[in-house]
């Protein structure tokens, strides 16, 4: 695949998959940053923080949960949450089956809680992590109104707290397939940073069901660089194809034949 | 603080869960007693309030499938890369299970005060989500050493019994875990803990410089048993792959409730299945 | 959080430690790092805030002797078998060190509470002691979820710097504590922790499956230094016994001021002491 | 030594040592428990421990903290003490330099706090364990009214508590080497429960610097049956020498050349 390549202006025309426009994106985010986390279900997020690492000189730490080949806490369980509690967890990325537009979200349930008509895994870690951890990357590929709600049935966590709530972290930006938001903690609203190549403005507002702030001129995604392609290929997909290799097999062709940690 | 039943008699092991037994069970991926699950169900247990420690997936969706659980309590069932748990799923929709939704942390906080003894841990995060609304074991309270500083208050979790499967135990009771700690957190936490294991050796592990470290003492353990591939179809680290064949047939058969009970019938009920 | 150096310089080591620090060290049988120490008095540290996790002997015993301590915060200091501990008796009955006596658990719930980024953590006990009364970091609360239940807040307790000494690292910068898991407390609730080891491995201790679990990651250990005997005259299980012979001439010189001097020049300061 | 043996009336006479009375003594307090943990630095009540566990036909817990050969808890620190929250430990050992007439005790120093004329090692464990498990011996072997006084200069344990607080644990009875007391908790009181062969009731008054209460016909404490003494001599002693060889060496007259665990 090869989306966006055709849509690039004043850019060398290079092939990338629109996953390699997101974990360059999601990168990009990172700088700067110490020690990044990353849950299980992430390989996008995953990707872009073994990119940032690279891009680092190696010099940020990364935590794939579950990642068998690279331990970094010697507990499956409580360490992630106490190392996120003393501030040592500098990033992390939340999902959401539901997102409003003050950044609260949603990983239970569609319609009233408790017996609701569609219900998901559950809040996981999102009610502890979105407050100690000072950059909260929210991750959601799918863009639509169903996804970006005016406002979520149910609050796994909250975007924002009132004044006198302990809460170092929160909320830092939103990626999605068609565009990159920052979170505004002040105003408590999405500002649209850019739209990807090959989508358009009024794409991003068509799917999205909460009001966020616009700039005066709307910049377009980055395209990754062909030096960070090369990386993300040759280093990253190695990397990655550890902890996400069914992702690693169909992104960049590579990976085991089994899913399986043993 | 019984002796420790060494054997290989699961149904023996499971009629130590009485119905209606608050039962911890751990995440998935430090493998859950999956053979014993099955004999538990087999026993056709009631009104479960299950635990999960801190998430499920398989061992949770099963037992909800089979009617055992009336509550779940913990921060998410889920069946990873193969979608989302279709029992719990149906049966929520359905409104035949209570949920006590949680997040992680407060799910190992609410063990960390029963293994200390105390009536609540204190916790950041969690104030204004609605998981602290639903829950009464939730309460925002004041730190005492500063002004205007809400704390939630998250109560202690003291499960009847806690069920896991790992790879060692030795003669005396004592149970390695390696680094699944939270199942030494959810043995301390548990008024009673049993487990199943690959192997069961002679000497003592707790007096092994190495071993004795990640292994809980068998002051904490009720009764262990030996169950080889005991987590099946689910992974054990260093020993067996996840079966994932099986995982597919059962989110094909287990997305309906006739399903489900095809899918009991031919991996659980039956007996000799899966050489137990 | 900063990257580890490994190397055998302990007086590079020692400089992390400034003066006025709050110095963590862990109990006598889990193994100070005795060299280290002598290190720092050698540095001429001082008014250290020491706080004992959560007892200690002759390494506090001997900072206390040297000059270095403002505040010792514990909850005892003795020499075992061979007695009251001497420097500490003498600058106590002399009014040279300010005191935060405590009782075990509740300096473990202090670190405890650093651990998780809590503020403080409730502790059954303690109400009725003098200890409470004399600490204003105790402070009794309400359980929030019963009537007229009083309860004991212990602040959270974060050192600034956390010393101690190991059988095993590695190249990585990880760290082997086996079963002295307070010093995986230490470093989890310590700005910063400085480690030396008899040993450094080249391949990842936390990759071992048996080892892993017992290792404190490297992302909590600012430094790890090499030091071959590093404890003594403390023992280091599975390694070497304390030193009876050292520990007697200890005694007899610290009992006196004078004999102090004797001993700080004779071990501590002399140079090429000890293979240092 | 043989000190008793010769003042013992209508009893067989056999040789034993002061030691093996309060070992015997102590052991008879241990009764019913199904766990019990001795500190480091308490050979005597550790023998008692072992001899109770022998006498209990090894159906009982003995968790002799500090011992290398029989591990009992995974952790060197905490599990000790979340372990008697849990209520698992059902019987504990403390001494204290100064204890009075309401069971408190003073582990930290003589004078005014802090800067003591006299200074001990400290409270370690006490404020905790005092509260929460169930029968908790002191055990003080030095009968005089330096160590029992009216009222102990700190507290670092008090031996009662106010109705509404939390204490399922507290004081049990007080072993001396003068006599056995028993306490009340609704009193808050010693109530003197046998004087030790070879001992009056006037020596322990003359040397207890507290009230306490007195039956009608003061025991005397029953010296150990020739059985008992076999058992301690053949078994205890040996397993004792390996957390505590000093003691084994001097009472017994076994154990190893060092005192250093490797």
């Amino acid at each position: 695949m090869s989306a966006g390549s055709a849509l690039q202006r004043n850019k060398p025309i290079v092939d990338y998959a629109p996953e390699e426009l997101l974990i360059v994106t999601v990168a990009r985010l990172l700088e700067g940053i110490r020690h990044v986390a990353v849950g299980t279900a992430s390989p996008i997020p995953g990707s872009a923080a073994l990119l940032a690492q690279a891009l680092a000189g190696g010099d940020m730490r990364v935590s794939i949960l579950g990642s068998r080949e690279s331990q970094v806490w010697s507990d499956t369980g409580v360490e992630l949450f106490d190392c996120a509690g003393q501030g040592r967890i500098d990033a992390f990325f939340l999902g959401g089956g539901q997102i409003d537009g003050q950044a609260n979200i949603n990983l239970v349930g569609v319609g009233d809680y408790p017996h609701q008509k569609v219900r998901w895994a559950g809040s996981f870690g999102s009610a502890y992590l979105y407050f100690v951890v000072p950059r909260v990357i929210l991750f959601r590929e799918e863009h639509t109104r169903r996804v970006f709600v005016p406002k979520v049935d149910f609050i796994s966590a909250p975007g924002t707290s009132a004044p006198n709530v302990y809460r170092p972290g929160g909320p830092w930006a939103l990626v999605t397939g068609l565009c990159l938001f920052g979170f505004d903690r002040d105003k408590r609203r999405f500002r649209l940073e850019s739209v990807h190549p090959g989508h358009t403005l009024e794409e991003v507002r068509d799917n999205t069901g909460f009001d966020f702030d616009i700039p005066d001129r709307v910049a377009e995604t980055p395209a990754p660089a062909p030096g960070t392609l090369a990386l993300i290929r040759d280093r990253v997909a190695v990397e990655v194809a550890d902890a996400y290799p069914h992702f690693a097999k169909r992104v960049f062709g590579i990976g085991r034949e089994t899913e399986a940690a043993i | 603080m019984t002796s420790q039943i060494i054997g290989s008699d699961l149904d023996d092991l499971v009629r130590r869960i009485p119905n209606g037994a608050k039962l911890a069970i751990p995440k998935t991926d430090c493998a859950g007693a999956m053979a014993a699950t099955r004999a538990l169900i087999r026993r056709k247990a009631q009104n479960l309030h299950l635990i999960v420690v801190p998430t499920s997936g398989l061992q949770a969706d099963l037992l909800i499938g089979a009617g055992c659980v009336e509550t779940v309590e913990g921060s998410g069932i889920t069946m990873g890369e193969y979608g989302q748990a279709p029992c719990f799923g149906r049966f929520v929709r359905e409104g035949r299970i209570k949920l006590k939704d949680s997040t992680c942390p407060a799910v190992y906080a609410g063990l960390q005060a029963a293994e200390k003894g105390i009536p609540f841990m204190p916790m950041r995060g969690l104030i204004g989500s609605d998981l602290a609304a639903y829950r009464d074991d939730y309460t925002i309270m004041s730190n005492p050493f500063a002004d205007d500083d809400p704390i939630m208050a998250v109560r202690a979790i003291q499960p009847d019994v806690a069920l896991f499967h790992t790879p060692l135990a030795d003669r005396h009771g004592n149970v390695w875990v390696g680094r699944h700690k939270p199942l030494m957190l959810l043995a301390h936490a548990s008024k009673e803990t049993l487990a199943t294991v690959e192997e069961v050796r002679e000497d003592n592990l707790l007096d092994d410089p190495v071993y004795g470290p990640a292994t809980i003492p068998s002051i904490y353990i009720t009764a262990v048993a030996q169950a080889a591939r005991g987590a099946w179809p689910l992974g054990l680290t260093g020993h067996y792959r996840e079966d994932s064949e099986h995982f597919a047939e059962y989110m094909r058969l287990a997305a309906t409730e006739g399903g489900m009970v095809d899918y009991l019938d031919r991996h659980v009920r039956r007996v000799g299945v899966a050489a137990e």
